[in-house]
């Protein structure tokens, strides 16, 4: 039983998912974005880095790399946790 | 997009989707694991082709060694 | 010694790893130049410490790669990462203040396609330096504990 | 210049196909090492891919990640390789 | 031009032709230890061509157009290519040794050394 | 619809994680389906920012006078990866302690166990 609703849910999903699939913009033409425009723009002059993914994770979103960051350091911070009674 | 190109989009994908649906219906664990593998080699080569070589060398470094090596030492530990 | 892998992996693990590990903190210094950075850098270096895990057993690399060194250097780049973060703080948080400044790393970048300069970029390469060491530490000290929990899970079973 | 994309995008074509063959082995191998034969086989395919595809869309720094792959791929099959000679040696 | 042209031509369909051996030989031979000698080898060795006209490409146009880059080009495939030949031999050698420890024997085996020299 | 191809093959992606996180009792098959999920929502942001005739947003030795793809998305990608792997690493320790103390990970025989 509960497994028949679940299974009538995930055929849903995934029909809702197809149907957006066909609803999409086409393959490779996005919206215009002014933001990833003005990013290749001025990141060379802005921030002297070459590489603009580079120059967007550490400079323009550095409040992104540091919220992962963090969450690495959780991640370690739980995985030392449990094991602690089994490694010295 | 010349149809050569079109044609190595939609093969990269083909196969990665053949290599996700292997991975879960396999029974054997280690088999599992070694098609999630090959699903993420393939998703590394669609990265490639999609003019995205930071996340490919992304996907790469992780997906190929310490994915799975954090899968075998737990298949390894909950083996009867 | 048990958990050993045979003498021909051996030998082309002494001849690679530290090939891979150069490799890596190649692409770790020129993250802003070429693709790559702190996060793809630091997993290719966990990477070659796995391979080392792999060849010579947890009980042979024991001695050599001790949790506590990179406990603390895990936070010695999280520490250096927020520090570079609050140097800006004179105009906001996380302000580029060594850009096109002529010091280090402030040489500024040629507009357009260039073959790229190495001393450009301000504190991108630093951070990416910061995090590079962050990222490596914590991955090699998830691979080590993992793999030590796994090896006396199955002992104490037999 | 344009007839060397072409002739760098053929192979990369007839590559594709015979990723697709090896991963037949993939599907059908009856036990763990076939599979694991597949996977290098396609391993080293897709660097070959990789090394071709860079030639033809004329972009010098994308093999970069065939370094990587080509360093990396082969901790993968120390693992599995490790793990299937321990568990014979514990029964 | 045209000459170059052919070389390149040579090198790949020698590359290509391995490579395509390789699969087919993963898909056709009868048990581990025969699909590991004609995946590994075959596609290494088609490797090494494909990447050997990609290198050619690259010194050529460095020399015809003296532009740097098709050298920087030429050169990480040399490093691509010195990596591919130290980790896959290694690759294949550590499989066969797995699978001959995990019981799998091979489809018509007469003689067992391995076994027989018991190399702990 | 060939226009579209990438965003099918997303939905049957995500699609089958979903499967395999409702229907499979596993443990560790259940940590497949979770990475599963994460490739398809990468390979979803990544082709976003796909534009067709560009090349990557680098500057170093770029070919002359190309278009670029959209930065935004990939460096949000590089993020999710990296957290991509310590969450799984996090899930497969939960796993084997779970082991360690029921001696399966069967979710149906640890929740019988439980009561």
């Amino acid at each position: 039983m509960k497994k028949s609703i679940f299974g009538i849910a995930l055929i849903f999903v995934l029909a809702f998912m197809i149907l957006a699939a066909f609803d999409m913009r086409p393959f490779g033409e996005p919206t215009v974005s002014e933001m990833d425009d003005y990013y290749i723009q001025n990141a060379q002059a802005e921030t002297g880095a070459n590489n603009v993914v580079t120059s967007i994770v550490f400079d323009y979103r550095g409040f992104d790399t540091l919220g992962e960051a963090t969450v690495l350091f959780t991640a370690v911070l739980g995985i030392t946790a449990l094991f602690r009674e089994v490694v010295r | 997009m010349s149809p050569m190109v079109a044609f190595v989009h939609i093969a990269v994908l083909v196969m990665m989707i053949i290599a996700a649906f292997l991975a879960v219906i396999l029974k054997n664990l280690l088999s599992a694991v070694i098609a999630l593998s090959a699903a993420s080699l393939l998703l590394s080569l669609e990265f490639y082709l999609l003019h995205a070589p930071d996340v490919a060398i992304a996907e790469a470094g992780i997906g190929a060694a310490l994915t799975m090596a954090i899968f075998i030492f737990a298949i390894r530990a909950t083996k009867k | 010694m048990k958990g050993e892998m045979s003498i021909i992996v051996k030998t082309i693990t002494k001849l690679i790893y530290g090939f891979i590990m150069v490799y890596g903190f190649y692409v770790i210094v020129h993250g802003h130049l070429t693709p790559g950075g702190g996060f793809q850098g630091g997993a290719i270096v966990a990477s070659a410490f796995a391979l080392l895990v792999v060849t010579y057993g947890n009980q042979g690399v024991n001695n050599y790669l001790k949790k506590d060194v990179f406990s603390l250097v895990e936070s010695t780049g999280l520490v250096l990462f927020i520090a570079f973060a609050f140097f800006g703080l004179g105009v906001t948080f996380f302000y580029n203040f060594l850009a096109n400044s002529g010091g280090l790393f402030g040489n500024p970048a040629i507009i357009g396609v260039n073959p790229g300069d190495l001393n450009t970029g301000g504190t991108v390469p630093i951070m990416n330096i910061a995090v590079g060491l962050e990222v490596l530490a914590a991955l090699t000290v998830i691979i080590l504990t993992m793999s030590a929990a796994s090896e006396i899970t199955k002992e104490k079973e037999n | 210049m344009s007839q060397f994309v072409n002739i760098f995008l053929i192979p990369g074509v007839l590559l594709m196909i015979f990723i697709l063959i090896s991963l037949f082995r993939l599907i059908l191998g009856p036990t763990v090492p076939d599979r694991v034969v597949a996977l290098d086989t396609i391993n080293t395919l897709v660097i070959a891919g990789m090394i071709l595809f860079g030639a033809a869309f004329d972009s010098i720094i994308y093999i970069d990640v065939a370094i990587v792959y080509a360093l990396l791929s082969y901790i993968a099959t120390l693992y599995i390789a490790k793990y299937m000679e321990r568990r014979t040696k514990d029964k | 031009m045209t000459f170059i042209f052919i070389i390149l031509s040579i090198l790949l369909i020698i590359g290509i032709f391995f490579n395509g051996l390789g699969s087919i030989g993963l898909m056709r031979f009868p048990d581990v230890y025969t699909r590991l000698h004609a995946a590994t080898k075959c596609t290494t060795f088609g490797s090494i061509f494909t990447s050997i006209s990609v290198i050619v490409f690259g010194f050529y146009f460095w020399k015809v157009s003296g532009d740097s880059k098709y050298g920087v080009l030429a050169l990480h495939t040399i490093v691509a290519l010195a990596c591919l030949i130290i980790t896959n031999p290694t690759g294949a050698h550590a499989i066969a040794r797995a699978a001959h420890r995990s019981g799998v024997m091979p489809k018509q085996a007469v003689i067992d050394d391995l076994k027989e020299a018991d190399l702990e | 619809m060939i226009d579209n191809f990438p965003y099918i093959a997303v939905a049957i992606l995500m699609g089958l994680g979903f499967y395999t996180l409702i229907f499979k009792k596993n443990l560790i098959k259940i940590a497949i389906g979770i990475t599963l999920i994460e490739n398809g929502a990468n390979l979803f942001l990544i082709t976003l920012g796909y534009r067709k005739g560009s090349v990557a947003p680098i500057y170093t030795q770029a070919p002359e006078g190309a278009n670029m793809v959209l930065p935004t998305p990939q460096a949000l990608t590089l993020t999710s990866i990296v957290i991509g792997v310590a969450t799984t690493a996090l899930i497969l320790s939960i796993a084997m302690i779970i082991y360690r103390k029921y001696g399966t990970i069967n979710t149906d025989e640890v929740r019988r166990l439980k009561e």
